[in-house]
């Protein structure tokens, strides 16, 4: 049966909330707004559960139009909301972390000055971000794929007083626009040679086309030029430099906006147009090939950063690269499922970090911190729940879905799986690099040194009490964070573990249709390659991810006068690593100053003022010397006036008897 | 003698306006020495005021009942009329603006009044005259008018300048004028219109006609300010009393434009249509480029007034039932924005005609807002702005042009219209976006020149929203010339 | 009053009552409160009057609606005759909302000579409507003209800077280019014995025009120019910012939000209306100035030092997007171009309007001057982001419906200029949020600037419809489409393979 | 019996030295009786055409461009008078405040 | 043969011409107003040859007569002197002045001569006695006879106008 599920609530509440903030919030104490924010984004939440609770009596996909948007002739698009399990999945991912971080932000952010502001952006984002996973087409889709690239703009400007904090916002735009760019593209395609954008439609219509498995065909390059938007919005090579920037926002937003949600909606959004993929060989190859080096390049950088936040970005942009890796080589579902987990742990790392900035006054780097596993034990426990999660050791969540990956990459092409282990490694060994680095040693920070490098983020108020745990309201997400990237894995066992991949199976009717095009690896594990095998690599992995706790056991921990002597004797590298390859600096080089410069030199005083506008006063100005010139016929003296008249007499007489005699 | 060789009442009838005109002339000369000098001003000044009104009420008597009059001499039908009541209504204009200018500048009214009442008969026996030589009398009349008084700012040297060259080169131009009506006469027999008119109907044309035309277009074109016989207008212009360039830029202008109509379509002269193209051209563009540097305003509106000759010469170029019209219509809208403007300069000038160049204009816009601001909307009527009778002109005259596949000559009007925007628009540039560093005074409106502005104000708007009856007035009188 | 009757003149209402509004302040005397009272009760009174069209408007019914067609000139064939369809009634819409709001935001920063202002600002807007509604050749030139002087005495009188240099040169410039168009309205005169568009269209589709295919392209080239002026299209669009940045706020949101759609109006109603074959064979190049303005506008726009010609400049970019949407002949594209006429007017116009409150306070545009204004004036700088958005495009907001179509619609006809233009997207979301972070964000660089009062009633007042609009016409855009369609349709039959080839199947 | 183009001929002699005398004399006085020239070379071309086409009204055309020229001496006299009083000269090259 | 009436006509052309140049020659008014003289009669002779004796008349009586007079009395009144060369900015009359008369005048000779389609005439071809003139003038022409009275009236006034010394007007207004 097809009950109205009221869809369109779940982005609405949260918009409603918004906008109650938004305009009245200035005025309306704090707790109002925190009731407001809380209220409307877990409304959200609830109407989510609900609607998995009454899943059983669902019939997926289910449809709900509202009204009709843009008409153009025989073109359409409606207001339509769209649910499948896939979208239910993103839809609890999203409403739950989301809410949680709600929570969280309250007592992160309580000692702001805007906060009614931050909320009213936290709720703005949420209703985005739940448009852009309910759309059932493409254009209501880009709506909130826009939309969360506002809000994200937004709160990592929502410091603007700070300059870094304003031009991170922008860039995070802008680079965002780069990949809207290529979306907006592919839509015109859809336009053009399916005249609609709804997904069923759509999907409909491709189907029965046959992979192109040769050259770039329309599919092709449809995927390719989706596949630039989804670089810009999930932070992939060679998009993906805003994403550490954007660590000027606050860390909750970090949390939420930069490693939960939405930095995968790109990955939602292919496994979204799977249908069109699956036609696509060489596009997701591409995707395949760009995730894997994401994901390498992005860990080594990690491996280098200092700064613990920093470390997480590039965490994320790497475990993102995974994912893409996980659909390059078509498995949807694992991708989906690492992106749930890693929603879970990455979300939990951050807010950990905050917290642990929040208890060390705002300070961010982490060779000040140290021995902080006493003071802070919840944060502390919390977050090695989180780093064991990530770092990919079972029975914890990320363990099942890396795995997975792993696996099915392995089946794709074996340099997938090795280029991912190696990632794995260098993964676990940061991870694992930041949890020693943070807790353990001696406290290398001042404590009294209270208001840290920024005056917002320091919530200046009792910060100067040295080091202390944060409040409750912080705590509780975290523990539930924790349990969920304990256990949030198990759904996802493998059937080499004696699971039955529930998660798999659940997708199964979403993504079912690779099933039916011939050249893809199945759902069906080869007969050749059994169990065992996968034992054997799911044994590798995990003995990778020890590897890395070990060595950074051993730098970390046992002499960590170390790594400053490797850094110093292989010197070259490592400054190339630590200034991230130099890709911000190239870029500027390449684009933004000859940009600016041609604009400027050649565009705007070249032709314009000096071509252009040149052209037009000179011959201004030529008719004013030409008519100053003219003005000397006019001598003034009578003799001069009579000889024009007689001549010009003579000259008309000569005309006319040229007429006559004519 | 018997009486049927003495002239009918009808005859009298046919020159009523000219009657009126000049008894109203004679009356203020006799006055002149009776009255009371410090009153003189006015009172004979209310005399010509009474005189141009009775002529104007003449020519609606005279307008009942046209024809034919004094051995065909002169001819009265609706096109005559036109030009009888359009050179009466500027003389009406410009007497009442003279009220206050004669009192500013200390100038002996007697004379003046009778002058322009003199010079309007022959205005108006020129647009009805059929005669060669009769034209030529009247001519005559309202040129030596023009002449003297053009003169009449005695202790100015410039104005006494601009006399001195306006009557040499004037007579000149006229001696020309008249040779043609000698060659004219030479090679058709007759000097009367029509009577040419037929014989130059019958080819082949003798080579003399052709060179008769050529030499009065060269008279003519003179008094019109046509290229290239335009060269002295500025100066007379800038050197002349104000009312006088308002009254002689228009009203002989109009009378010489009627006898150039008659010329070529009723004596339908020949080798028409590239002399005008050439003139028309000619007259457009120096116009313009002259006047676009200029500072004296009064000297700037003498070349657009070339200018404005130019663009009513396109019309000649082209077929009669178009282009006669087009002609009327401009001559009248022209008279309208031209008198107002000059109106407006003749008043802000002062006492002895101080303030002229752009400079003083600086400002005239807070100082004296209903000034400028009337100004303006004759200066946008010069452009050829909508709502202004200027618009209307310039859109016939180059419709009829364009009607006529010149296009050529239509855009080079068009491009000239536009460049001339650019001097006219100084002026109000200077009157509203500039500050004036030294005030010049204002001097409250005088009745006299309120009305004179009202009536040329109501004309120009009422010809650039509501042309159609003028319109149709000149296209019936086509008649009166086409045989 | 009767409804049929009411449909005849509400055109005729709407277009002179500012006229009449503006000869009654004539006679007002010069008490600056009471003028500007009644001023502004005009144009609200005229926007509620033209709210009459939207809502009698018949979106099924095909060709002009509310026409007037009486005889003004016997000879020449002068008709009086006013029409509109879905386009020109909401340019008219937009004009009449527009016009109270540049009274408002006019109110104080005009103190001297507001009588004069408020007249020529009337005036102005009867010249504006009549473009839009007038079918009759003639008398759309006499409007199109009558535009000219208003705004010349509004950039020239209440301007600042170089305002003379900029007054002429708009005045000029656009003076030139019409002269074109005036010489080719008077040889389809000439040929057709009448200024009356349908009829001249019908002339022309029955070929019953004496050498027209000779005379077509110089006819289109002379309608052509007199737009492209106005647009402005790429080479011709200097003027542009010179004008916007000395004339006075409401000048600039006049001259932004409707004065620019004149040109393109004209494109689509007259060249594209009157030349068919012509506009065909001309788009190829037509779309590249266009693409060459999109991308040409932003990269100058970006590197402006001055608020006020970065907007300038975005509006050529903007504008861009309407040529080349006309010139792809397609549906969506001619959509999408209207709108875009519509969204740019409003956001536009509001972008104006903010810099104009900026000025009053500082008398100065320069970017240099301002820098984390956000602190002291936070409402200001979020009205200001909150239209910034609706211009750069955002979905929900009023200037991605247009754009996208109008892409679409480019993309369909030829896929490069599609492409080409769409980068448009990410150039307008540089130079305007770049502005914006340099204006308002960072620490407040100037000290006087840490005083600078914040939005006042009366402003907000003058910003909120804007915003309103912005969002409204984003979210609802078929209020708009549905009249929209149906004309561009109708301008589309002479296409008729092309308009075949309409977006889906 | 003299061919009438004889006297064409001289009229068009007179009419062309009264240009010249325009153009290259000096003395205002002067330059006016060169118009008079020319007034009479018209003269005589009006006779000459009246005796062409035997009509007399040719002779009037005389009488009346006598009573003109009668006119236009008076008055340009009077001019020139004015003229002298206010610059003292009578040389037109001096005659030239008004310019450009 | 040579006619006596042509030898008539070339003398006194010959003198007409002569006289013409020589006023151009002269550098003084006087002596050109002199030579202006001897044209004028010399053309009164002509209209004489023509059969025009009342032009002739009015010829000798009015032009030689009178108006000459009003030039001398002028030039004396004036004392004018011989013209000084000024070189003033009349060279246009020289560049563009002097060629256009001798383009103008040749093209004149030419049609006069070639193309005027005339005849010749017999010595006093036209009947002009006063007798046979008055009708057509207070007849057909009374209406430009009236009129020329006007002319000489502003011609009066104008004289009046113009001689009258500057300063007249405000002795007036003061009185």
């Amino acid at each position: 049966m097809t009950s109205n599920l009221h869809l369109w609530l779940i982005p609405l509440l949260p918009l409603i909330g918004a906008a109650i903030n938004g305009f009245f919030g200035r005025r309306s104490s704090k707790s109002a707004v925190t009731a407001v924010a809380l209220v409307f984004s877990g409304a959200a939440f609830a109407m989510a559960l609900w609607i998995v609770f009454q899943f059983s009596s669902l019939t997926l996909p289910h449809t709900e139009t509202l009204a009709t948007w843009i008409q153009s002739g025989a073109f359409q698009v409606d207001f339509a909301f769209y649910l499948d399990r896939l979208s239910l999945i993103m839809l609890m991912v999203v409403t739950g972390v989301g809410f949680l971080i709600h929570i969280y932000s309250v007592g992160y952010m309580w000692e702001d000055a805007s906060f009614y502001r931050f909320f009213a952006y936290l709720n703005l984002f949420m209703f985005f971000m739940l448009t852009l996973i309910l759309a059932s087409n493409y254009l209501l889709m880009f709506i909130g794929w826009e939309g969360v690239g506002l809000a994200s703009y937004l709160l990592i400007g929502f410091w603007f007083t700070k300059d870094s904090a304003a031009s991170a916002g922008k860039k995070a735009f802008i680079v965002n626009r780069i990949g809207d760019f290529g979306f907006l593209i592919a839509l015109f395609l859809f336009i053009k040679h399916f005249g609609t954008l709804n997904f069923e439609q759509l999907f409909q219509s491709v189907a029965p086309m046959s992979p192109e498995t040769a050259g770039c065909g329309l599919l092709t390059s449809i995927g390719l030029l989706l596949m630039l938007g989804a670089c810009g919005k999930s932070a992939q090579i060679p998009l993906y430099v805003w994403l550490p920037d954007a660590m000027e926002g606050p860390t909750p937003v970090s949390a939420l906006i930069h490693a939960a949600t939405m930095v995968t909606a790109g990955v939602y959004m292919v496994s979204r147009s799977h249908t069109i993929f699956e036609r696509a060989p060489m596009a997701l190859t591409v995707v395949a090939i760009i995730g894997t080096l994401t994901a390498l390049f992005a860990a080594t950088i990690g491996v280098t950063q200092t700064d613990i936040k920093k470390v997480l970005a590039y965490s994320t942009v790497s475990q993102l690269g995974y994912m893409f890796m996980a659909l390059g080589v078509g498995a949807f579902s694992a991708g989906i499922f690492h992106l749930m987990t890693h929603a879970f742990f990455k979300g939990l790392l951050f807010l950990a970090a905050g917290s642990v900035i929040h208890s060390v006054s705002g300070e961010q780097d982490m060779r000040q911190m140290g021995g902080l596993r006493t003071k802070i034990p919840w944060t502390f426990w919390t977050m090695t729940a989180g780093t064991i999660a990530i770092a990919g050791i079972p029975p914890f969540a990320g363990f099942f879905s890396k795995d997975e990956i792993l696996w099915r990459a392995y089946q794709a092409h074996w340099i997938y799986w090795a280029v991912g282990l190696f990632t794995a490694f260098l993964t676990s060994f940061y991870m694992f690099r930041l949890w020693f680095m943070t807790f353990f040693g001696e406290y290398r920070g001042k404590a009294e040194d209270a208001h840290g490098h920024d005056a917002h983020d320091s919530h200046g108020g009792h910060g100067h009490s040295g080091i202390h745990e944060s409040p409750k309201v912080m705590l509780i997400p975290l523990v539930l964070l924790a349990i969920l990237s304990i256990s949030g894995g198990w759904v996802g066992v493998p059937a080499a573990l004696g699971g039955h991949n529930e998660i798999e199976k659940f997708l199964e009717p979403v993504f079912h249709s690779e099933a039916t095009v011939s050249g893809q690896p199945t759902e069906a594990p080869e007969p050749q390659t059994g169990h065992s095998t996968e034992l054997l690599f799911t044994g590798i992995s995990v003995v990778t991810a020890l590897c890395g706790f070990g060595l950074a056991w051993f730098l970390y921990y046992k002499n960590p006068e170390m790594p400053a002597r490797i850094a110093v004797s292989l010197n070259g590298l490592y400054t190339t690593v630590v200034h991230k390859y130099y890709i911000d600096e190239i870029y500027a080089a390449i684009f933004v100053t000859p940009l600016l410069r041609g604009s400027t030199e050649i565009l705007w005083h070249g032709v314009d003022q000096n071509i252009i506008d040149a052209a037009l006063d000179g011959s201004a100005d030529g008719a004013l010397e030409v008519s100053d010139t003219a003005r000397h016929m006019q001598s003034g003296n009578i003799r001069s006036y009579a000889g024009w008249i007689a001549a010009g007499a003579a000259v008309v007489v000569g005309y006319m008897i040229w007429i006559g005699t004519r | 003698m018997n009486p049927a060789q003495m002239p009918h009442a009808a005859d009298y009838i046919r020159i009523l306006p000219e009657l009126v005109l000049s008894v109203f002339g004679i009356i203020i000369m006799l006055l002149d020495p009776v009255v009371d000098k410090r009153s003189s001003q006015r009172t004979l000044g209310f005399v010509a005021l009474i005189g141009s009104l009775a002529a104007i009420a003449a020519t609606y008597y005279q307008s009942c009942s046209t024809g034919l009059g004094f051995w065909n001499m002169v001819q009265v039908d609706s096109f005559s009329t036109f030009f009888h009541y359009l050179i009466i209504a500027i003389t009406t204009v410009v007497i009442l603006m003279s009220f206050d200018y004669m009192k500013v500048q200390e100038i002996r009214a007697g004379e003046y009044y009778a002058l322009i009442l003199f010079g309007a008969v022959g205005m108006v026996l020129m647009s009805s005259a059929v005669e060669l030589v009769l034209i030529f009398i009247a001519l005559e009349i309202s040129s030596i008018s023009t002449y003297i008084l053009a003169g009449f700012r005695r202790r100015a040297a410039i104005s006494s300048e601009s006399s001195v060259k306006y009557f040499l080169l004037g007579s000149f131009a006229t001696s020309f004028f008249l040779y043609g009506v000698a060659l004219m006469f030479g090679a058709t027999g007759s000097t009367r219109i029509p009577d040419i008119g037929h014989a130059l109907a019958t080819a082949p044309i003798p080579l003399l006609a052709f060179v008769g035309v050529a030499l009065m277009f060269g008279g003519l074109g003179f008094k019109v300010a046509a290229a290239p016989f335009h060269v002295w207008t500025p100066d007379v212009y800038e050197g002349a009393p104000s009312p006088v360039v308002a009254f002689m830029s228009t009203a002989p202008k109009a009378a010489v434009f009627a006898v150039l109509l008659r010329i070529f379509f009723e004596a339908n002269a020949p080798g028409r249509l590239w002399l005008i193209w050439i003139a028309a051209a000619l007259s457009m563009t120096l116009g313009n480029i002259g006047a676009l540097v200029q500072t004296n305003v009064k000297r700037m509106l003498a070349y657009s007034s070339i200018a404005h000759a130019g663009y009513i010469l396109v019309a000649y170029a082209v077929a009669p039932q178009d282009g006669i019209p087009a002609v009327m219509f401009y001559t009248a809208s022209y008279a309208a924005m031209n008198v107002g403007a000059f109106a407006v300069a003749s008043h802000f000038g002062g006492a002895g005609e101080r303030y002229v160049t752009l400079e003083d204009y600086a400002g005239l816009g807070r100082t004296s807002p209903v000034l400028a601001a009337t100004l303006t909307i004759f200066l946008l009527s010069l452009i050829g702005i909508p709502m202004t009778g200027g618009f209307f002109a310039k859109f016939y005259v180059f419709k009829a042009a364009m009607g006529a596949n010149l296009v050529g000559l239509t855009i080079i009007g068009l491009l000239n219209s536009a460049v001339g925007a650019y001097y006219y628009l100084r002026i109000i540039v200077f009157m509203y976006m500039k500050e004036s560093e030294k005030e010049a005074p204002v001097s409250p409106i005088p009745w006299g020149l309120g009305a004179a502005l009202t009536i040329s104000l109501a004309a120009t708007l009422y010809l650039g929203l509501l042309p159609g009856r003028v319109l149709e007035y000149a296209s019936r009188s086509i008649a009166g010339l086409l045989h | 009053m009767s409804e049929p009757s009411m449909n005849n003149s509400i055109l005729t209402l709407v277009t002179f009552i500012p006229l009449a509004g503006a000869l009654l302040l004539m006679c007002m005397p010069r008490r600056d409160r009471e003028i500007r009272w009644f001023a502004l009760a005009i144009s609200l009174v005229t926007f509620i009057a033209s709210l009459h069209l939207p809502v009698h408007f018949i979106a099924s019914q095909l060709g002009y609606q509310f026409e007037v067609n009486a005889q003004w000139v016997a000879s020449p064939n002068i008709h009086y005759h006013l029409g509109a369809d879905g386009i020109s009634m909401w340019l008219v819409v937009l004009t009449t909302f527009l016009t109270p709001l540049c009274v408002l935001i006019s109110w104080k920063s005009i103190d001297e000579r507001v009588k004069e202002f408020f007249i020529i600002l009337l005036v102005l807007e009867t010249a504006l409507i009549g473009v839009f509604v007038s079918l009759d050749l003639f008398l759309f030139y006499f409007f199109w003209e009558a535009t000219l002087i208003p705004m010349a005495l509004l950039i020239g009188m209440y301007g600042h800077g170089r305002k003379i240099y900029a007054a002429v040169k708009f005045f000029l410039y656009t003076m030139i280019a019409s002269m074109f168009m005036l010489a080719a309205i008077l040889w389809l005169y000439a040929k057709t014995g009448s200024f009356d568009l349908p009829i001249i269209q019908a002339a022309i589709r029955a070929g019953n025009v004496e050498n027209f295919t000779a005379a077509a392209p110089w006819l289109f080239l002379g309608f052509f120019i007199a737009f492209a002026v106005k647009v402005p299209i790429f080479p011709f669009h200097t003027w542009l910012p010179d004008a916007h940045v000395e004339a006075p706020t409401a000048g600039s949101v006049l001259l932004a939000g409707v004065l620019l759609k004149m040109g393109t109006y004209g494109l689509l109603r007259f060249n594209l209306g009157l030349f068919p074959e012509q506009s065909r064979s001309n788009a190829w190049w037509i779309m590249i100035l266009a693409l060459i303005g999109i991308i040409y506008g932003a990269l100058v726009a970006m590197v402006q030092p001055n608020m006020k010609k970065v907007i300038a400049y975005s509006s050529v970019s903007h504008l861009g997007f309407v040529v080349l949407g006309i010139f792809s002949f397609t549906q969506a594209g001619l959509d999408g171009a209207t709108f875009v006429m519509l969204a740019h007017g409003v956001a536009t116009g509001g972008l104006f309007m903010l810099a104009g409150i900026l000025y009053e306070r500082k008398h100065t545009y320069e970017i240099s001057e301002f820098g984390g204004l956000a602190t002291p004036m936070p409402k200001y700088a979020t009205f200001f982001l909150f239209i910034v958005l609706a211009s750069v495009g955002l979905p929900l907001l009023n200037g991605f419906i247009g754009e996208f179509l109008v892409l679409s619609g480019a993309f369909q006809s030829r896929p490069i200029y599609g492409i080409l233009g769409a980068t448009g997207v990410i150039w307008s979301a540089g130079y305007l949020l770049w502005m914006y972070q340099r204006v308002f964000y960072g620490k407040v660089t100037h000290a006087s600037n840490t005083a600078l009062p914040d939005l006042d009633v009366r402003e907000r007042i003058a910003l909120i419809p804007a915003a309103a609009l912005a969002l409204v016409m984003g979210v609802a855009p078929l209020l708009w489409l549905n009249a929209i369609g149906p004309a561009v349709q109708a301008a589309l039959a002479p296409f008729g393979q092309m308009a075949s080839k309409l977006v889906g199947r | 019996m003299v061919p009438l183009s004889y006297y064409l001929i001289l009229s068009g002699i007179l009419f062309s030295c009264g240009v010249a005398g325009f153009l290259i004399k000096r003395n205002i006085i002067t330059i006016f009786m060169s118009i008079e020239l020319m007034l009479n070379g018209v003269n005589l071309s009006f006779v000459a055409f009246a005796a062409q086409w035997h009509a007399l009204s040719g002779q009037i055309f005389v009488f009346f461009v006598m009573v003109v020229a009668a006119a236009e001496a008076a008055v340009g006299l009077a001019i020139i008078i004015a003229v002298y009083r206010t610059r003292e000269t009578l040389n037109v090259d001096q005659v030239n405040l008004l310019k450009l | 043969m040579i006619s006596v009436h042509l030898v008539l006509f070339l003398i006194f052309g010959a003198v007409c011409v002569a006289g013409a140049i020589n006023l151009l020659a002269q550098s003084h008014p006087i002596n050109s107003a002199l030579s202006l003289v001897v044209v004028m009669g010399a053309l009164a002779v002509e209209y004489l040859l023509l059969g025009a004796e009342f032009v002739a008349a009015v010829q000798v009586i009015v032009y030689a007569g009178a108006i000459m007079v009003l030039f001398v009395f002028v030039i004396m009144l004036l004392n004018a002197g011989a013209e000084e060369r000024t070189k003033g900015g009349s060279y246009v009359a020289m560049v563009v002045g002097i060629p256009g008369l001798v383009l103008g005048s040749g093209l004149l000779a030419w049609v006069l001569v070639a193309r005027s389609g005339t005849d010749a005439v017999p010595a006093g071809a036209l009947s002009g006695s006063p007798k046979e003139l008055a009708p057509l003038l207070f007849h057909e022409f009374l209406l430009p006879f009236e009129v020329t009275s006007i002319l000489v009236l502003i011609a009066i006034m104008g004289a009046v106008v113009l001689a009258s010394h500057p300063n007249a007007d405000q002795k007036k207004e003061n009185a």
